[in-house]
């Protein structure tokens, strides 16, 4: 079998960056022909071979398509077609030409299966055919795929794409990928040190996996090298791994403070114990999965904006909910905190049951825009998209809302009614409508809040209440009625967290965490930031 | 003294009032369900026994939160911890009693450590095959907890949410901590299957008729405690440390002091609760730690009327007899019925029953005192006697007053 | 100076809060059985010196010492409570949920343990006491109220009582007749010259009136120090004094 | 100005005020005085709308405010002092003043100069947090908030209390001031009776619930009228 | 009234539990109403009673008790965690009346009163590693066990630690992680797998990850780029429905384990799934292995019950063993001795649209194990409930019932 790739490989190559295929169309017509009865995962796998064997670049639409679990039968005549589900119903397509090909039943046409075992060998074959692509990216990514499959029959395809290669990425990659060959060949020695000097210049854990398995085969001087390779990256992979652990205690925190910080104005500024915090934030998620629902169906192409306009419905839904919470019981419990328990946990009880009766107990999707998907290296630290924007977008609502606390009108208002409703309103301040705008405004940014969390937890009626105890944990942890405090309190519990995790494990690492915040607030009985003065010191 | 009280008029007759009722049910209800037949109108099945039974093992919870809370302004959101400690207690002796009828047939070994490869019983699990161990247990662990973490927290004046918080950190870490299989608790699924208690069969109508009885009678005497304490000075201080600690403080009293005996109490009533309801309900989990299991209880103390005795056992029989119905008749809408409710209560109610109630009468009786001495053309005292602030619950500073809004600086 | 025949004691005291001094340097030193009055402007340091007193302020510098060898600063509000300083707030605080009978109750003096108040019955001398007291503050027709219903000089009044019922050998009184009528302003400074008789004082006030009813020694203290020392007439006769407190 | 005519007012099933009735003038200074417990304060918390009048009623220039709100009333023009002062303990100092901007055009709102001339403290302590000053200053304070306001009536409840001579002074100075110049209505509630004598223009004697005297500031050394001021 | 006979429905309407077994009610109100549409059974119409323990263990042995002791049901259909099941055992015991339990679960139990139309670990998690060590899962060498902690995870594990090592897998070539539930921050456990994965061996997850933790999960596994043919992830918790909850383009070829997937091809399936969608009035709602467990438990009731003639527990138990119904795979499960069911067992890789393609099954029906071989003290235990042994954990090394039999 790889021989057959070999052989096929470096045959292709040779076409591809010739640029002169000329198979014939009807051959590999004939070849995709053989799909239809081809029985079980190996037989197919032997049809890819024979067609990335041809070196032809149409066999990449064909192929993409399989792997992407497109390809189809036709069960009439047994024709191989590219498909595309609309419906009841799959558009067909030619393989090749990609001309429209008609349409037919669901039940009319059966998928070609596909497996990971399966995916990987059209993963390789695709590679190996789009090295010589117009597209930098493509190239890029091929390079990766061969630097990740050895292979000694990659290197001569490998020294033309790098003698041609302009672009200084793509080329170092190509490098890479060709050393990787060098050492699963049986290059001399010399060659072989190179090439372990060259992948450990790599420092990633890619380089690690690859020396490794380098290492497990070879003998003597290689063998040396890659063994003190291997310690070397791993030392310096230790430093990142403890960066690494603290970006995503960040990222923690930045979750945490979100969740929290509209619990910091309902709870910290006005005093209300807001036990459907957690609901206001399921609201906002659910706003989410409702636009998205609408975007999918009826603008599909607005997908990437669908977060984007989310947010300000979210803020208004959540922040509706809330006024409506305030207007009818909340506003009565004024001077009677604790009461505020009893009712906010009726509403949650209630807000939960009405979610659940209208969507469903089960989870909706809500899918991640481009820009929120994947990830990026800084370094040797990967950072995900989502968790970035996450970060950012909490920041910005954070200052935001510091923003309006601390330095317009509406702000000192607020401060003022929950200090002193009574006397507030002798000065003049309209104390039912601060009060109603302040609990939408926590409402509201609790509601913003679900919909940055729908990007990373489900969106069940459920929602809320796993994120309850931590913002207020958040929120007292960082000293009640004190914005920073919340923030700094998110992010420190977010990274100690984060930082024991790989030792104690998510559940002791928690348990401790726990700990901490009991023994922390014996230290600090009145938090982190704890208000200080007389006032407080009763 | 307290013989005076307990028949004098007003809330000590109520008091005096509930302990009979509790003690007479005690002995009534075992006799409707064991000595009647089923077919007669009295006879009270076993399933209602079983039922309230547990009812009554909450309402003991809710007393003993009250005590702390509705007394002594400590609002504890990891009451639930101290009920589940005590209940693990239990447990282990129950798991102890089954001896080798385990399905492994260990004689050693509860199923599931067997199962889990245990070799030999931790050692933490020494001496629960004795009744009078276990017993010791279930008061001395939730007591020495409560003791040792009001102790550092009273002592660091943690006061108010960030108690309340810290409480309820404490349920959460002990949740997580049972969660896991290694800690010898059974884990997720707890202490199950039990056999016999003090050589009775568990299932057994007699013995379920018996934990009733004992839950009544137990339930009767922490009324009684909890209303000696409470009608004591020291009642009277813990009330005074729920108003204005730091007062009480220059005045001589140590606050921390007067705060971690009510809450040892408390949480020593708190885990017998918890040693009477495992043997009725069959299992122990660390489903009881769940913080919001705590939440509720404040809420049927609230629903019932907190800084009451009465309130939190009408409460917690109301709130969860409420809960069975509605999860049995109307099972997909009665979080609304649920939520109703105490949204419902704290508008309407805002005192909880008892406190309504109480107010509702002090009103009657007091604008008839007053309209009488009217028309007597008598002077009417500036505030007289009837008018009854009651021992507000609301007002209730340096507790979750945050930015204070009713500041109670000593300047 | 010595220590050994002054019930208080406070040399070189400085506190300050937020890099704000309020007490700066003070001296003060009160002899066993006397009675004093401190003067001084708004935010002198009055109250925060008696915080330091009572164990509510720690000094950042500076000693305090009670009854000539006990260092206060080494002890919390109880324990300085229970040797005997007592303290009547600026702003009242009494326990409003509890009636004006049961505030008095928990402030007389007795053991401050809990299983002697889980277990305690009132003595006849205690009724009497308290019955003794309500009557100098009159508030003996409302014992059974409770104290949140009280108006704001009535509470004053119960603070009063309650320090009464203290009997601690030294009274520390802030601004006692704040919001009371001339008649009782008279009242009270007789009350205090009674209780003077076998107790140590220290009495804030703004009101001079009642502060010349007192007849004592006085201390005007300025941005947390003495500014002027002794006789009324020789300390509002002192051009500093009338110029940041007594005005033109 | 202000009339309240026939105010009672329960608490609960205590009566605190029994059939109230009082006149507060423009231009005019009016003291309300009386023994601890007798209804002042009562009383003037149902005039700022902080209690609700069980009957009777209470108008501000010839309007009923008996429906309206506090924040309604305040914003027609009445401010308050309250009696303990309530200041705003975590905002600081400059944002307690601010605090009286809401009733306020846009282009009024400063601190007027004349605030700052009666309470200089108030100027160097701008930053601090209310509820750090010292009971006397947090008094002043407490006065300066009200006067940010710029009321039509001023209602002062026992605003000397614990106030030191000097600045008991000035605040006469001031009320005079503003009576004089901006011709407001002062209704002033009093236990100090020299500051009384010195600045009303007529006094009430409340005694258990009702006002039993009205009349100039010289009834004060009248010994029937100083009877209900003793014990 | 008698001229119906009553079920209970004991799944959580609300809590935590709820996201999964509300479906489970559903499906069985639906069952209800196709027998009644066919006319009952002993001519009598069948009434659903249905509860809401609320996903609160206690209260689901109340709602036992209620079921049984005041609705007078005849069976009851219910409960999906174990611990939900542990505490209704000794109900169901007590009151002898009959539980039919469709989830899969760890195993080591097997009483008179119960009928396991669920998993045991040999009807999922086995399968599942021989796939995956198998040419067509990529001959996986390197394992990671990550569960939520709660014993189903742990227990399963034990067995596959122990499996493992047998098939020769090193100590240090299995990584061993638990997270608590409903946990959702993954970012350290994913990169921990990525860390594990990159040691030249190929490697493979086995997740038993729990719920609601399951989302999230996913989610950073796709953001974090692991992709299905690096290192697949092998669910037992993961179902149709769960993937409702996700985009599921990024997880192509992430497997699971189960013995029904909605996308199985036979006409039963099919009917049944129109019939679901007919019932729920919602086409997209899934159907998943539940479901089916329900649905045989259900049919084999049923049919107990003709064959007893009556609904009387005692009889039915005993009518129960050896009744065969088709499920939805098709084939036939058979009521085993030991109260577990025979089942095919499915691999399945996510697709695209949310649904399962099954890659492998399994040649024949499995038979429920529920002592595990790979357990030193359960592999002596075998449970037969058929008379006269009678006996859920006989030991046939002692030749005594009740486990060890030491005594
Ligand atoms: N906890 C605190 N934080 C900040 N500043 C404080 C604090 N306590 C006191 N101060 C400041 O210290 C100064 C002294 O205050 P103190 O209350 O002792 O004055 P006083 O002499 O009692 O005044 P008054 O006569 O007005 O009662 C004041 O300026 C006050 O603002
Ligand atoms: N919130 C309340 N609840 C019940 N009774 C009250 C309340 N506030 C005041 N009272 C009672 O009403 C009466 C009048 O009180 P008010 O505060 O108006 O008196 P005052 O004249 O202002 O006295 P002071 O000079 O002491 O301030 C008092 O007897 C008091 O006991
Ligand atoms: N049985 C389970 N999945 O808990
Ligand atoms: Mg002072
Ligand atoms: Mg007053």
């Amino acid at each position: 079998m790889t021989l057959i790739r070999t052989i096929g490989l470096t045959l292709l190559f040779l076409l591809a960056t010739l640029s002169s295929s000329d198979a014939g169309e009807a051959d590999l017509r004939a070849i995709i022909a053989k799909f239809a009865t081809a029985k079980g995962f190996s037989e197919i796998g032997a049809v890819v071979h024979d067609l990335a064997a041809t070196g032809d670049s149409l066999v990449e639409h064909p192929l993409s398509a399989l792997a992407d679990g497109n390809l189809y039968i036709r069960e009439a005549d047994s024709l191989v077609f590219v498909g595309k589900e609309a419906g009841e119903s799959v558009q067909l397509f030619d393989p090749l030409s990609s001309e429209a090909s008609g349409e037919a039943a669901k039940d009319d046409v059966a998928k070609i299966k596909v497996n990971n075992t399966l995916r990987r060998v059209i993963r390789d074959a695709l590679g190996t055919l789009t090295l010589g692509a117009k597209d930098p990216a493509v190239r890029l990514a091929a390079a990766g795929t061969m630097f990740k499959t050895p292979d000694a029959a990659n290197i001569e395809p490998l020294d033309t794409a790098i003698a041609s290669e302009t672009v200084a990425s793509v080329k170092a990659l190509l490098e890479q990928a060709r050393a990787a060959s060098v050492l699963v060949s049986d290059r001399p020695e010399t060659d072989k040190l190179a090439a372990v000097a060259l992948i450990g210049a790599r420092g990633d854990r890619d380089a690690v996996s690859l020396l490794t398995s380098v290492d497990a085969s070879a003998s003597g001087a290689v063998k040396d090298a890659a063994t003190a390779t291997i310690a070397n990256i791993n030392s310096t992979l230790a430093l990142w791994d403890a960066g690494q652990n603290i970006w995503y205690g960040i990222s923690l925190g930045s979750v945490l403070l979100l969740a929290a910080i509209g619990l910091a104005i309902t709870f910290g500024v006005m005093g209300v114990i807001n036990m459907a915090h957690g609901e206001m934030v399921m609201l906002g998620a659910y706003t989410t999965f409702v636009v998205q629902q609408v975007i999918r169906t009826s603008f599909p192409g607005l997908f990437d904006w669908s977060l984007v306009i989310a947010l300000p419905l979210a803020f208004l839904v959540a922040a509706f909910v809330g006024l409506i919470i305030e207007r009818g019981v909340i506003r009565f419990l004024y001077g009677r905190p604790l009461e505020t328990l009893l009712a906010t946990w009726g509403v949650s009880l209630i807000l939960q049951q009405a979610v659940r009766s209208i969507f469903g107990p089960t989870n909706q999707e809500v899918g991640n825009p481009s820009w929120m998907s994947g990830s990026f290296d800084v370094g040797q630290l990967a950072i995900t998209w989502n968790r970035l924007w996450i970060l950012v977008f909490a920041l910005t609502v954070f200052g935001m809302l510091l923003y309006v606390m601390k330095r317009t009108p509406w702000g000192l208002q607020m401060r003022a009614v929950t200090a002193n409703r009574r006397m507030a309103a002798s000065m003049g301040i309209r104390t039912p409508w601060v009060d109603a705008l302040t609990f939408a405004l926590g409402s509201g940014i609790a509601g913003i809040a679900g919909v940055a969390l729908s990007q990373i937890d489900n969106v069940s009626p459920n929602l809320g209440r796993g994120y309850i105890i931590d913002s207020f944990m958040v929120v007292v942890f960082g000293g009640v009625g004190n914005l920073w405090g919340t923030l700094v309190g998110a992010f420190s519990l977010g990274i100690v967290n984060k930082v024991l995790e790989p030792y104690a494990g998510a559940v002791l690492g928690k348990i401790v965490v726990l700990v901490l915040i009991i023994l922390f607030i014996q230290k600090r009985p009145r938090g982190l930031f704890a208000l200080k003065g007389r006032a407080v010191e009763a | 003294m307290i013989s005076g009280r307990f028949f004098a008029a007003g809330a000590d007759r109520r008091i005096a009032i509930t302990i009979f009722i509790l003690l007479a049910v005690a002995i009534i209800v075992p006799v409707l369900n064991l000595a009647v037949s089923p077919t007669s109108a009295f006879y009270i099945p076993s399933y209602i026994v079983a039922l309230t039974s547990k009812y009554l093992c909450y309402a003991l919870l809710a007393l003993s939160l009250d005590l702390v809370w509705g007394y002594c302004g400590i609002l504890s959101l990891g009451h639930g911890a101290f009920f589940a400690l005590g209940g693990y207690a239990m447990g282990m002796y129950l798991m102890r009693q089954i001896g080798s009828r385990g399905v492994y047939g260990n004689p050693i070994l509860p199923d599931f450590m067997v199962f889990l490869n245990y070799k030999e019983l931790p050692w933490f699990w020494t001496g629960f095959d004795h009744f009078w161990f276990a017993a010791i247990m279930v008061l001395a662990v939730p007591g020495l907890l409560a003791f040792i973490f009001g102790w550092f927290a009273f002592r660091s004046r943690v006061t108010g949410v960030y108690l309340s918080i810290i409480t309820q950190a404490m349920t959460y870490a002990l949740l997580l901590a049972f969660f896991r299989n290694d800690m010898g608790f059974g884990g997720n699924n707890g202490l199950t299957d039990f056999k016999d208690i003090l050589g009775f069969n568990v299932q057994a109508d007699t013995t379920r008729s018996a934990l009733f009885a004992a839950s009544a009678v137990m339930l009767a005497l922490a009324v009684f405690i909890t209303w000696a304490i409470v009608g004591s000075k020291y009642g009277k201080l813990l009330m005074a440390v729920r108003d204005a600690e730091s007062r009480t403080r220059f005045l001589g009293w140590r606050a921390e002091n007067v705060k971690l005996f009510a809450f040892t109490v408390s949480a020593v009533m708190a885990g017998i609760a918890g040693a009477l309801y495992v043997p009725q309900v069959g299992i122990i989990n660390p489903g009881e730690f769940e913080p919001s299991n705590s939440i509720e209880v404040v809420i049927w103390a609230a629903v019932g009327g907190r800084g009451t005795i009465v309130g939190p056992i009408i409460g917690a029989l109301l709130v969860n007899a409420g809960k069975s119905w509605f999860t049995g008749v109307l099972p997909e809408f009665w979080l609304f019925a649920l939520g109703g409710l105490f949204v419902a209560v704290t508008l309407l109610l805002p005192k909880g029953i008892i406190g309504m109630w109480d107010s509702w009468r002090g009103n009657v009786r007091a604008l008839r005192v007053a309209s009488l001495t009217e028309e007597a053309g008598t002077e009417v005292g500036m505030a007289s006697a009837a008018s009854k602030p009651a021992r507000s619950p609301a007002r209730n500073p340096g507790e979750w007053s945050l930015s204070g809004p009713e500041p109670q600086a000593a300047e | 100076m010595s220590k050994s025949n002054t019930i208080l004691y406070l040399d070189g005291v400085s506190v300050s809060f937020d890099g704000f001094r309020a007490i700066n340097n003070l001296s003060l030193v009160l002899d066993k059985g006397e009675m004093r009055a401190i003067i001084g402007p708004n935010g002198a340091g009055k109250t925060t010196m008696m915080d330091i007193v009572t164990g509510k302020t720690r000094p950042d510098e500076g000693e305090v010492f009670f009854d000539g060898q006990v260092d206060l600063t080494r002890h919390d509000e109880a324990e300085i409570a229970m040797m005997g300083i007592g303290r009547k707030f600026q702003k009242p605080t009494v326990f409003e949920s509890h009636t004006i009978e049961e505030n008095l109750m928990l402030a007389l003096k007795g053991p401050r343990s809990i299983f002697p108040a889980l277990f305690h019955r009132q003595s006849p001398a205690e009724a009497r006491q308290i019955d003794n007291i309500l009557g100098i503050i009159r508030l003996g027709d409302k014992r059974r109220e409770f104290a949140a219903n009280l108006s704001h000089g009535q509470k004053q009044w119960l603070e009063i009582g309650m320090l009464l019922a203290q009997d601690p050998k030294l009274l520390l009184v802030d601004e006692p007749v704040a919001g009371m009528t001339d008649a009782e302003t008279e009242e009270t400074a007789r009350l205090l010259r009674d209780i003077a008789r076998d107790h140590s004082v220290i009495v804030v006030e703004h009101d001079m009136h009642f502060v010349r009813e007192l007849g004592v020694k006085v201390t005007c203290l300025h941005e947390g120090s003495v500014l002027s020392e002794g006789t009324l007439d020789f300390v509002s006769a002192d051009e500093r004094v009338v110029e940041v407190y007594l005005g033109r | 100005m202000l009339e309240v005519s026939n105010a009672t007012l329960h608490y609960g099933a205590a009566q605190a005020l029994r059939g109230v009735s009082l006149k507060a003038g423009a231009g005019k200074i009016t003291c309300v005085l009386g023994r601890n417990g007798v209804g002042k304060t009562s009383l003037m918390r149902s005039i700022v709308g902080h209690h609700r009048l069980t009957s009777g009623s209470v108008a501000f220039e010839g309007k009923a405010l008996d429906r309206s709100a506090a924040y309604d009333r305040a914003r027609s023009g009445i401010a308050f002092v309250p009696q303990g002062r309530e200041i705003f303990p975590l905002l600081s100092v400059r944002e307690n003043l601010e605090s009286g901007f809401a009733p306020l055009k846009r282009a009024d709102r400063n601190v007027p100069a004349h605030v700052f001339e009666l309470f200089p403290v108030l100027k160097q302590m701008l930053g601090r947090r209310g509820g750090d000053l010292s009971g006397g200053q947090q008094q002043q304070l407490a006065i300066g908030r009200a006067l940010v306001m710029r009321p039509k009536l001023l209602v002062l409840d026992e605003p000397t209390e614990g106030i030191q001579p000097s600045v008991i002074k000035d605040i006469g100075r001031a009320i005079r001031y503003l009576r004089d110049q901006a011709g407001i209505a002062v209704l002033l509630v009093e236990q100090y009776l020299d500051f009384c004598r010195e600045l009303a223009d007529e006094v009430n004697i409340m005694d258990r619930g009702l006002i039993v005297h009205t009349g100039p500031a010289e009834d004060l050394d009248r010994a029937d009228v100083r009877k209900f001021l003793t014990v | 009234a008698d001229d119906t006979i009553k079920v209970g429905i004991l799944h959580s309407l609300s809590g935590t539990m709820a996201i999964s077994e509300t479906t489970l009610k559903d499906a069985m109100l639906m069952l209800i109403d196709e027998q009644n549409a066919k006319g009952g059974l002993l001519g009598k119409k069948l009434e659903a009673v249905v509860v809401d323990p609320a996903s609160n263990w206690p209260l689901f042995a109340e709602k036992a008790r209620e079921l049984i002791s005041k609705d007078k049901v005849a069976a009851v259909f219910g409960c999906w965690t174990s611990v939900s099941r542990k505490s209704v055992l000794p109900v169901f015991s007590e009151l002898d009346n009959i539980l039919f339990y469709p989830v899969q679960y760890e195993g080591e139990e097997s009483e008179r009163n119960v009928f396991y139309t669920g998993a045991a670990p040999n009807q999922q998690a086995i399968p599942a590693v021989d796939y995956l060590m198998s040419e067509d899962g990529g001959s996986v060498k390197r394992w990671v066990l990550e569960g939520t902690d709660y014993v189903y995870p742990r227990t399963t594990n034990k067995i596959l630690e122990a499996y493992l090592k047998a098939k020769g897998v090193a100590a240090e070539d299995i990584m061993v992680n638990y997270t608590p539930f409903g946990f959702s921050d993954w970012q350290t456990e994913v990169s921990a797998i990525k860390k594990f994965g990159s040691a030249g061996k190929k490697t493979a997850v086995v997740s038993t990850v729990n719920g609601d933790a399951n989302v999230p999960f996913y989610k950073e596994l796709g953001n974090q780029g692991i992709k299905a043919e690096d290192i697949p992830v092998m669910a037992f918790s993961v179902g149709e429905e769960e993937l409702a909850g996700l985009d599921t383009k990024p997880l192509v070829g992430h497997l699971a384990a189960w013995n029904y997937f909605e996308s199985v091809n036979t006409p039963e399936n099919k009917k049944f799934i129109a019939n679901w969608h007919k019932f729920i009035k919602n086409n997209k709602r899934t159907t998943n292995d539940p479901m089916e467990a329900h649905y045989i438990g259900f049919n084999m009731w049923v049919k107990a019950v003709e064959k007893a003639g009556t609904t009387d527990p005692d009889k039915v138990i005993d009518a129960m063993i050896g009744v065969s119904v088709p499920n939805l795979t098709g084939g036939y499960s058979t009521m085993m001795p030991n109260h577990h069911i025979t089942k095919p067992v499915l691999i399945g890789e996510i697709q695209a649209d949310g649904q399962f393609e099954t890659v492998s099954r399994t040649p024949g029906l499995v038979m429920g194990d529920e002592w595990s071989d790979y357990l030193p003290d359960s592999k002596d235990l075998i449970s037969d409930w058929r008379k006269p042994l009678s006996c859920g954990n006989f030991n046939v090394a002692t030749g005594k019932c009740g486990g060890k039999g030491t005594n």
